[in-house]
């Protein structure tokens, strides 16, 4: 056995080491200190209830961060996943309103389009090689003019009058689909459920299955996961098929949460999604995209949200916080790097 | 084509009416002009100018909510029931845009232009080149006061004094309230000062949080919001009601209060859609009051004032419409929509002002 | 029956023919080596053997079996392995070293059950054993050592359970130490009845382990001979096509007078320390294995990295901490990877030529187009280039053409030192002369040049004195007449060369 | 002069040439077809009146492109200039309702906030070296937030009551601002002046100094243009502080348009100003940022925006047609280049 080269490895002095250690765990000091901070500043921050209540708050911004985090895992970007929430949700109202749909259809129906907004991404930036940036920016602006058009504008809501006049809409939003944003299993809120039952799942399946690592290894390096013989363009579509399906999710339980099919509902969802998947990159010093990085960031920007609303911070100011945190984050992750 | 003696007549009436200071005044007025202008008027002949199919602009600086919605399809509804058509102009919360939309209807030589919101300031020039053009313009909820430009509005002053006094009686003139709010909305901005008035009139009623934003998600964001400040306050009784001046903030303070079971919470709103009345009326709803007027009645006045001037008929430079306050109290226990509103809010709606004798026999017209 | 055999294959980019039906075989348990030129095909080969491109035309058989691949998987199911020239195509740089390890069980596995971590670490382990080697496994590959990673690629095809391994190049980042290893390992595996394609341009090497080689040149495969039935004079002549003949370099009277001179410059990268000069109209070669630490000292040099050392220009102390200095001070660069960092190949010919004049063609910022056209034009004239217009876009031009713009934008420019390395890299025979011309002329003119290379026969032809470099470090100097390849080639492989006192000293200071 | 090398240039076949055609003429030929359609469709369209409000309605887009085309050019990102106009908008308003200051502060107080951001994006994106998307993405949450917290998210207009409850604002809009948003000079709007007269300037500074190669050659190689001598790092610092600068101009006419200091007034332009710049890469081909092109991309969305509405299609069918015609511009870039 080979002897370590010691100019190899150097003894690390011990500012290399601190700063080592705030790259690895900065994030989570960061997340810890919010939190004794906040439990200091309001004693019924800790309560159960106010976590599940933080929890559930997060549930559809990590659902949309989790697809943004495939797609950056094989090096892309979605910016469409804002309005495919914006249509999911649009589109499950309608279902249920407009057309009296049994759960399984309101389910499926938005799903399937999520599927297929992946596939029009990946036609653009795989197939045509259009930059992912640019081309789901595009296909962004069309999904919130389809979904807009279609509604004509309007919100959807249980029994309302229909936009073209011809009476009252015959559904309603169903409580087996309002149960899915606002009901409860063990005292525990479901889109809270759902949520950690996903990252748990998404966490073991990019982790612990072949399928998995094959993501990550093309968005390491295309062309050696091409040489490997991993079929890059198909797993990159795969990536933003998913990714327009979690958004497709995301707009579910948004549009159960809500009980109605709001128009751009989803757009606010974005930044955050992106954000959250993005802070998530400094989480263990991981340096690339993770869903427990994800998880962490959704929840930053969740506590984030409740601690300073509960201090009677103005929404605008928690806007400087957040961005402040992400700068944080990204220095964490980028200052050291060479190159 | 149609207005040329228009401007004439306009410039005579707005003496009178503006020393008619009192907006309750004015419409009541206007209410009254009705009937006269029957004997004045030509029994029932439709005028030329308006007896064609007109081009309407209609210049919005946003369309988000049901507010919106409705006052659309009132706009639409009026406006095809005297045989023209109108065009939604959509600043989507652009101001610059609402300008330039301005322009556009201008060039487009309409017949005559609806401003829905928007500042003086973007639009003074629109608005004195469409007059100087011929067209004539009726805006709502906008503080252009050009003359001849007659404004409507919804009286953001008496909705935020309605419910809050409604409130106050509530509570009982003694209480911690929660209040939800956003700047950058000029309605809102409106509110806000009878709101601060408001405190000051009551003081032992105290504003223990405030929070609030408008994005594409407001009534969600409330909803995240209220939920940390119901967490902060957990005793009962620690909050007595939270003042939501904008149905989109009701509804995400009456979701979050409902889920949070702490029915002991009242909620006081302002407008009200179909959506609105669903969640009022829901059983043990916290959404107890809200001061609105109807939209689509809103869109109905503005369209009718627009087609008097067209005609060459007077018409007021100010007109705002009777808000009421709507307890869910005094709702019964079926479900209502806002077209039977009426039958139990008195004074909901006032389906006859501004209106001409003529307007039903063009009505009637067009309806074959 | 062979284990494999190629018979005619052909293969040509566009209009560039790179195989010209190629003959081949390789024998169960046997090394078969593949020598040639750089450019002569031998990489082109082995990346259609391994799947990576498509053949044109000819047959591949394995066992006799016809095959043909359009995918690394392909080539990989039917039993062959590569050890890639290019390590960094073969790795995933921010995944860890196990994951990179075992990337076939991920690519190739066919069990859906999930990943153990723990049986992964243990065959990793076992693997990096197998090539007698230790890297921690959860490093990542970015933050590992070049020799790192070629023993992880090496590691990897030995555990493939391969029939054919491929390697191409792969003692050229190692250390003699790690060399040795592989030795053993290769010799293990001709045991085991594994077939080998090995590509070196170390002629000792291939001596010791090889049992046969095929010569390549120009695309062809022009002999095929056994180890120790050949001289290594007669194998270098075949892979040439032509005697060398030191007769190519004219003496040239050099006024020795100092013009550029380094000391005791640190090179990050490499971590040793450089010291040389060049006279003025000197053309100074350093010669050195692919991976002796050549491009970066010269990047060094140019400050292109953040070095510390002395630098001294007509004899004045100049400080370089960033390549615009060194532009200031008189110094001009012709790096390695032209399109990396050499030219702009979405830009013009023109706006590359006048770059780093910019500033004599606009005097008060104001760019005058005509007299950069004109000197344009002047340019492609006088270096020969071949383009439609001076407005062509730089990546419509062929290789040869883009290296003479590479070298050609510098001469607008006052610079007294030019440092080149490897400037025929990628280039064709003509245009290589051509350069050739180009630099004599320089060094005509007075300039001094530093021409860095591993190719060793062009520093006969061109240079006036050669310093060798090893490791990072100036391990023999000579003149131009005293050179010969052996000498050049011992003391480039480090081992046994004939240690300076500078180097001794060196090596005593290092902790 | 050497002779054409035959092989390198091989005769293009007809089908190559029309590509060719297609490529470099496809987006100036779609304009030139939206045009022929809306002014058929509408004798209104092609009006001195509406040519000029197309013009006008486009100016302040047309600013802000201009500095996603420097930011671009360099190869990098600007996403924080949405913000940075809402910034300099409410700026100019503070200080000529609040501050009651005269306009030559008016100008320049927001222009120099402009080169402020520019510089700290330069820092976050040159120095701390976070990719430059995320980086000033991170600094358009801040901007906002900061903007916001400083008005209290009122807007600000003439004579407004203070939010500190502090009584009424001293100042107004004054007309000689105003005129910069509003004015007309031989009857042509001021800003479209502006806006003309700035391409003009900005197209020469590209084209034909010396600076303008340098920011060029940074965005086309950054390695090359730095051994070739070219000071990368203060190049692209000094695109963030130019992109930074347009914005605030953009702001500042956006403000005098208005006559209100408009909170978030700049959030829609993030997206046309890039979408403007994306269009002009294809505009004759050119296949990079360039001035000219962004204000192609700028006429087209104005003229499509103006067309559109003046057929009464509402504004979210036009994001189907925007995004579709940025798919087509895009495609006609990238479809035929090669890896
Ligand atoms: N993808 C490609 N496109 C065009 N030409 C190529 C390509 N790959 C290789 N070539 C050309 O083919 C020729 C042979 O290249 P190859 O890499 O096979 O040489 P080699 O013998 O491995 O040389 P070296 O010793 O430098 O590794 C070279 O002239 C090279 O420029
Ligand atoms: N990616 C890398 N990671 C770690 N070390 C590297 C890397 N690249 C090069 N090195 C180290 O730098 C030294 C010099 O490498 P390099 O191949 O650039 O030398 P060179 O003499 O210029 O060879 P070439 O003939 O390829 O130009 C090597 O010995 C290697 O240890
Ligand atoms: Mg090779
Ligand atoms: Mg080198």
């Amino acid at each position: 056995m080979k002897q370590l080269n010691i100019s190899d490895y150097p003894q690390q002095d011990l500012k290399e080491r601190i700063v080592n250690f705030f790259m690895k765990f900065g994030t989570l000091l960061a997340l810890g200190l919010i939190i004794v901070f906040f439990s200091l500043t309001n004693d019924q921050f800790l309560t159960y209830g106010n976590i599940t209540d933080i929890l559930r708050s997060i549930s559809i911004v990590t659902l949309v961060a989790i697809g943004v985090t495939f797609s950056m895992i094989v090096g892309g970007f979605d910016l469409s996943v804002g309005s495919t929430v914006s249509l999911a949700t649009v589109a499950s109202g309608a279902l249920l309103v407009w057309h009296s749909q049994e759960l399984l259809v309101v389910l499926i129906v938005p799903l399937v389009l999520g599927a297929l907004i992946g596939l029009i991404n990946a036609f653009i930036v795989v197939k045509i090689r259009i930059p992912d940036l640019i081309g789901t920016l595009a296909v962004m602006y069309i999904i919130n003019g389809v979904h807009l058009t279609y509604t004509k504008g309007y919100s959807i809501y249980g029994n309302m009058p229909m936009p073209d006049g011809s009476g009252t809409a015959p559904g309603i939003f169903i409580p087996a689909f309002q149960f899915i944003g606002q009901g409860r299993l063990f005292n525990i809120p479901f889109p809270v459920i759902l949520m950690v039952v996903i990252v748990a799942l998404v966490h073991l399946f990019l982790n612990y299955t072949r399928a998995g690592r094959l993501f990550y290894m093309t968005g390491g390096n295309k062309e050696a996961a091409r040489l490997s013989g991993v079929p890059v363009n198909r797993y990159r579509t795969y990536a933003y098929v998913i990714s327009g399906v979690f958004a497709a999710l995301a707009g579910i339980v948004l549009a159960a949460r809500i009980g109605t099919g709001q128009v751009s509902a989803g757009d606010p969802l974005l930044m955050d999604g992106v954000a959250a998947a993005l802070i998530g990159y400094s989480v263990f010093g991981a340096g690339k995209p993770n869903v427990i990085g994800t998880f962490v960031g959704a929840i930053i920007i969740g506590i984030l949200l409740n601690g300073l609303t509960m201090m009677n911070v103005p929404y605008y100011a928690q806007d400087i916080i957040k961005g402040g945190i992400l700068v944080g984050a990204l220095a964490l992750t980028y200052f050291r790097k060479k190159e | 084509a149609c207005t040329n003696q228009q401007p004439s007549s306009q410039e005579e009436e707005p003496e009178e009416t503006s020393e008619e200071t009192a907006a309750e005044e004015t419409a009541e007025a206007a209410e009254e002009t009705s009937p006269e202008q029957t004997s004045q008027g030509s029994d029932a002949e439709i005028p030329a100018a308006v007896d064609q199919p007109l081009k309407i602009a209609a210049i919005m600086e946003f369309s988000t909510g049901t507010f919106a919605s409705q006052y659309v399809s009132g706009l639409e509804a009026q406006v095809k029931k005297f045989g023209g058509e109108v065009q939604i102009y959509n600043a989507n919360n652009d101001l610059s845009q609402m300008a330039n939309h301005l322009q556009t209807a201008i060039n487009q030589g309409v017949d005559g232009i609806l401003i829905d919101h928007g500042r003086a300031e973007a639009l003074n020039q629109g608005v004195e080149e469409a007059l100087e053009k011929g067209i004539p313009v009726v805006t709502f909820d906008n503080d252009i006061t050009a003359d001849g430009v007659t404004a409507i509005s919804q009286d953001d002053y008496s909705l935020a004094w309605g419910t809050l006094k409604q409130l106050a009686q509530d509570i009982d003139g003694e209480g911690n309230i929660v209040y939800v709010w956003a700047g950058g909305f000029t309605p809102l901005e409106r509110r806000n000062v009878i709101y601060e008035a408001f405190l000051e009139h009551y003081p032992n009623i105290e504003e223990v949080a405030r929070f609030g934003s408008v994005s594409n998600n407001t009534a969600l964001d409330s909803q995240n919001q209220m939920e940390a400040v119901l967490k902060k306050y957990p005793e009962e009784g620690s909050i007595d009601a939270v003042f939501a001046p904008y149905d989109e903030f009701a509804k995400g303070v009456t979701r979050a209060i409902q889920q949070a079971g702490r029915d002991e919470i009242k909620v006081y709103g302002i407008d009200l859609s179909d959506e609105d009345l669903q969640i009022m009326q829901a059983e043990n709803s916290p959404w107890v009051t809200t001061a609105a007027t109807d939209p689509a009645e809103v869109a109905g006045v503005q369209v009718r004032f627009l087609y008097q001037k067209i005609a060459g008929e007077e018409t007021p430079s100010i007109y705002a419409l009777d808000p009421s306050v709507v307890n869910v109290s005094d709702l019964p226990d079926e479900p209502v929509t806002m077209a039977d509103v009426g039958q139990h809010i008195e004074g909901w709606g006032s389906p006859n002002a501004a209106r001409s004798p003529w307007m039903d026999a063009l009505e009637a017209k067009n309806a074959q | 029956m062979s284990l494999l055999q190629v018979q005619q294959l052909t293969k040509s980019f566009g209009p560039v023919d790179v195989l010209k039906q190629v003959d081949f075989s390789v024998e169960p348990g046997e090394v078969h080596a593949l020598l040639g030129v750089n450019g002569a095909g031998k990489s082109t080969l082995v990346k259609i053997l391994s799947g990576d491109y498509e053949k044109d035309d000819g047959s591949i058989q394995i066992n006799g079996e016809e095959v043909h691949f359009t995918s690394p998987s392909e080539a990989q199911a039917k039993g062959i392995a590569i050890v890639v020239q290019e390590v960094d195509t073969g790795l995933i740089p921010n995944l860890p070293v196990v994951e990179n390890l075992t990337l076939d069980l991920t690519v190739g596995g066919k069990n859906s059950r999930p990943i153990s971590w723990k049986k992964r670490r243990h065959i990793a382990r076992e693997r990096l054993a197998k090539v007698n080697t230790h890297i921690p496994l959860n490093q990542l590959i970015e933050d590992c050592t070049l020799s790192q990673k070629q023993m992880i690629l090496l590691a990897r095809a030995v555990a493939s359970e391969a029939k054919i391994i491929i390697f191409d190049e792969p003692t050229a980042p190692l250390s003699d130490h790690e060399t040795k290893q592989l030795f053993q390992v290769i010799e293990e595996l001709k045991t085991q009845g594994i077939g080998m394609i090995y590509i070196s341009h170390r002629m000792q090497e291939i001596s010791q382990i090889a049992e046969r080689m095929t010569v390549m040149r120009d695309g062809k495969a022009v002999a095929v001979y056994e180890t120790g039935k050949v001289s290594s004079e007669e194998v270098i002549q075949t892979m040439l096509g032509k005697q060398l003949h030191k007769a190519d370099y004219h003496h040239r009277k050099i006024s020795g007078e100092t013009m550029f001179e380094i000391e005791h410059l640190s090179v990050p990268e490499t971590g040793k320390q450089v010291s040389l000069t060049v006279g003025a109209g000197e053309i100074v070669g350093v010669a050195g294995l692919v991976g002796a630490g050549k491009s970066e000292t010269a990047n060094a040099i140019f400050g292109v990295t953040n070095a510390k050392g002395k630098w001294f220009v007509n004899g004045h102390s100049v400080s370089i901490k960033s390549p615009r200095h060194a532009v200031n001070a008189g110094l001009s660069f012709i790096p390695e990877e032209r399109r990396k960092s050499g030219v702009l190949i979405d830009s013009s010919v023109q706006e590359n030529l006048s770059l780093p004049a910019l500033k004599s063609f606009s005097p008060a910022g104001w760019i005058n187009r005509k007299k950069e056209h004109q000197s344009a034009l002047e340019q492609i004239e006088e270096l020969g280039i071949v383009t439609s217009s001076p407005k062509a876009l730089l990546k419509h031009l062929s290789g040869g053409n883009q290296q003479k713009v590479s070298i050609g934008k510098w001469l607008n420019h006052d610079s007294n030192v030019f440092i080149f390395d490897e400037p025929t890299k990628g280039i064709d025979i003509g245009a290589k002369n051509d350069v050739f011309r180009l630099i004599t002329h320089l060094a005509d003119q007075g300039k001094g040049i530093l021409y860095f290379t591993s190719e060793f026969d062009e520093l006969l032809q061109i240079a006036d004195r050669i310093l060798v470099m090893a490791d990072g470090e100036i391990t023999d100097e000579m003149q131009n007449q005293e050179a010969t390849e052996a000498r050049l080639m011992t003391a480039a492989a480090g081992g046994n060369a004939v240690e300076t006192v500078e180097y001794q000293r060196l090596s005593a200071a290092r902790p």
